[in-house]
């Protein structure tokens, strides 16, 4: 893991209030297991049917009938519990998932989110990310400011299927710190070192830069 | 939502949440899974005007009964009210206004509100009096009736044991209406006769799980109804 | 209990075949719990939650948590489980009850069934027996031939609020076992004793009866 | 229904009874829950043309991945098949037809089969890609859309434990969408790893009553791909 991912992930945490219910998506946003402390009492919950992951000890033997949405052999904390998927489904579309992490191809200004499909070149299905972007009253997004090109990631308006519309709440990049709001993109924290400028020459979006209330990460 | 941490709580507190006018889920068929605990507190703190949605009207004297007949219940949606004479004659005195589903759809609206639908399609009781009222719709060339999921501001549910987050075990024919019910409504409050750390239940035995659930409290074996009556149904 | 019901529960245990999930409506039908035999494998259903009820042993401390759906407390036999009310309704709707008995106000020769409301009169709700009615493949109503006053309950057409339209597939009452057919109602059994015109004088509905065939209980 | 008594069979007798051009719903998110035995004889069978509705397509050497290797799968009602190249690749020749449903409406439409009822009303994915062909409409003024339930002529489950009779319990993550499955299909067909005599297993530990299962038959644990594999999702 790049010490950006690092970073992100470790802003990402600070999103995290103690007694929450989490939802963290495929890729980056699994990683967020690790960065938070082993002793806050959050529950991840993962669509497949558990509430209360936790990270497999290093070495521990795992048990088979034991991953999470991504794939990966899993444990349990105290308080875990483990249920079909309807269950599992109805407590995202209830909204009992306080927070959930995802990435993203495309967001946008209006808390437009794409991540599911590129037409034409990858288009394995939609999985669970559709009732958790549209249900779960705090949307993080964790994704990369920029694709592999270079070309932006932060855009004026999706171009992409939409996952949902309107349902991000912030964005956390290696970049920035964003928060949608009716008004646009704020900026919340810029990356230690990044200028105002370079920040937004890499993105689309236009951003609300108040560089007096700036934090850093 | 609440926070995990911040559940486990007093009968008091919990019930204090309520505000006059409620709409509340009750668990229980019979007296089995009926909160008896929290309903009694219910009584002594005095909110009226409430809506009610249970299974039956528990018996005159005990559970709901005793809302019912001190006047604090508005209306009542239910599937079946034939062991409380005092709730029959407050619906044919117009007092109490109540709305009769089949058990079976009852318990599917309140699920269908708990999984987060609008409604959903049946050929339960077409062509019967049930019928009357609902809208119908075609669909694959056959004749479905809507029936809208029931949702409620609260659910009072009885489990057996849960923990400090609100993880629900229930016991025998006291599940009922109990997780249905923890679905539906927004704020949930369950009695448990134990309250253990959490840990202390296995994932795989667990009825409801704590996202559900919003204020625990242990209430007393011996002391509440649920230890003591012979009455049922 | 009459003799007259002891000989109607006796005929209707004859009904169930080993294996098979059956369930028992309030009333009379609940009696016939007692005539199983124990040994029999047989899962008696009860829609407010359990599949496998088994009446008290004499004289047994009651578990004040399991009770059966008409409220007499109940044990359970090998293979029970108990579930949710959504579940458990599924289980009917699903047709995944075999049988059901349930008593009557009115049943008439099309197996038309009137059970659960008197206008004006009697009107508590109607429970599970719209759902039992409608679903499960075999219901055989047990009731009496006759109301209090002596008039006819097994009709041409049901005069009450139907539970469910073209529901019945026998009828077996202290005078005759009846089978609903697309002919009509045929008697398969006449009490010991009792003429064929005592029973149609009895009766509304017209009767279907072969006197060469017909048994005796 | 299959009597209680005549539920404990042979996998060979039980998969059987399944024909060419079944719709078949197969248990499992992932490996977990995947009932590998089952679909390994139905795989040496050689029963063609099966319509497949799983969560996943697992992976292109394992599970219902052999069977869509085998040619033998028309089609695949899915969730997200991201880890099977070669499903996707038979589905962007045109060789195997695919039909995508978000994951959370995918368990609601089987479990709403599996409740006996044509559909349910929902406002999940209303102006996206996935409203399109979606009937939608209008209920207390807003709208929603249909989804109609997904049955199927057969379920293949796994189980961790069950009972001669078919009772049914789960483990850990391998829940996911076997109990709906067990449902919404005509016949079910579980595998376990161990069967018991009735009464082994408490009633409230049960997640599958028997009266949803047809038959049930048991796999060794040493030898299934569920006690093999490191290969998930």
């Amino acid at each position: 893991m790049s010490s950006d991912q690092e970073r992100m992930l470790a802003r990402a945490a600070r999103e995290v209030v103690p007694g929450q219910i989490v939802n963290l998506g495929i890729g980056l946003p699994t990683r967020l297991f690790h960065y938070l402390p082993p002793e806050m009492e959050v529950l991840v919950h993962s669509e497949n049917g558990v509430l209360g992951c936790q990270p497999l000890a290093n070495g521990g033997e795992p048990d088979l009938e034991m991953i999470d949405s991504g794939g990966a052999y899993i444990g349990t904390r105290p308080g875990a519990s483990v249920f079909d998927s309807a269950l599992s489904f109805a407590m995202i579309r209830r909204s009992r998932v306080d927070v959930t992490f995802m990435g993203a191809f495309e967001v946008d200004q209006q808390g437009n989110l794409a991540n599911w499909k590129i037409p034409g070149k990858f288009s394995p299905g939609i999985g669970g990310a559709m009732e958790l972007a549209q249900k779960v009253d705090t949307l993080v997004v964790l994704c990369s400011h920029n694709d592999k090109q270079g070309n932006p990631k932060i855009l004026r308006q999706c171009r992409l299927p939409l996952t949902a519309p309107r349902c991000v709440s912030r964005i956390i990049t290696e970049k920035a710190v964003m928060e949608v709001t009716d008004a646009g993109l704020e900026v919340i924290d810029i990356a230690e070192g990044l200028e105002v400028a370079a920040l937004r020459a890499a993105t689309e979006a236009e951003l609300i830069i108040d560089e007096h209330r700036l934090g850093r990460f | 939502m609440t926070l995990l941490n911040q559940k486990h709580t007093t009968i008091e507190a919990a019930i204090a949440t309520i505000p006059d006018g409620a709409s509340i889920m009750v668990g229980g068929f019979g007296s089995p899974g009926t909160p008896f605990a929290l309903l009694d507190e219910l009584l002594a703190q005095g909110q009226s005007h409430l809506t009610l949605i249970k299974n039956d009207a528990n018996e005159p004297d005990i559970g709901i009964g005793r809302l019912i007949r001190a006047g604090r219940v508005d209306r009542l949606i239910t599937s079946h009210i034939g062991l409380n004479r005092i709730a029959i004659e407050e619906m044919n005195q117009g007092r109490l206004a109540v709305e009769m589903h089949p058990q079976g759809l009852l318990a599917e609206k309140i699920r269908c509100a708990g999984a987060g639908h609008y409604g959903f399609l049946t050929d339960i009781g077409l062509d019967t009096e049930i019928a009357e009222g609902r809208r119908e719709i075609e669909c694959d060339g056959r004749t479905w009736a809507i029936e809208p999921a029931i949702r409620a501001d609260v659910a009072l549910v009885h489990a057996d044991l849960a923990d400090a987050y609100g993880n629900l075990v229930y016991r025998g024919t006291a599940i009922n209406f109990n997780p249905l019910m923890a679905m539906a409504a927004d704020r949930v409050i369950a009695q448990a006769f134990r309250v253990e750390a959490p840990g202390y239940l296995a994932p795989e035995t667990i009825h409801t799980p704590c996202a559900f659930v919003s204020r625990v409290v242990r209430v007393d074996e011996t002391t509440s109804e649920q230890g003591r009556r012979t009455h049922v149904v």
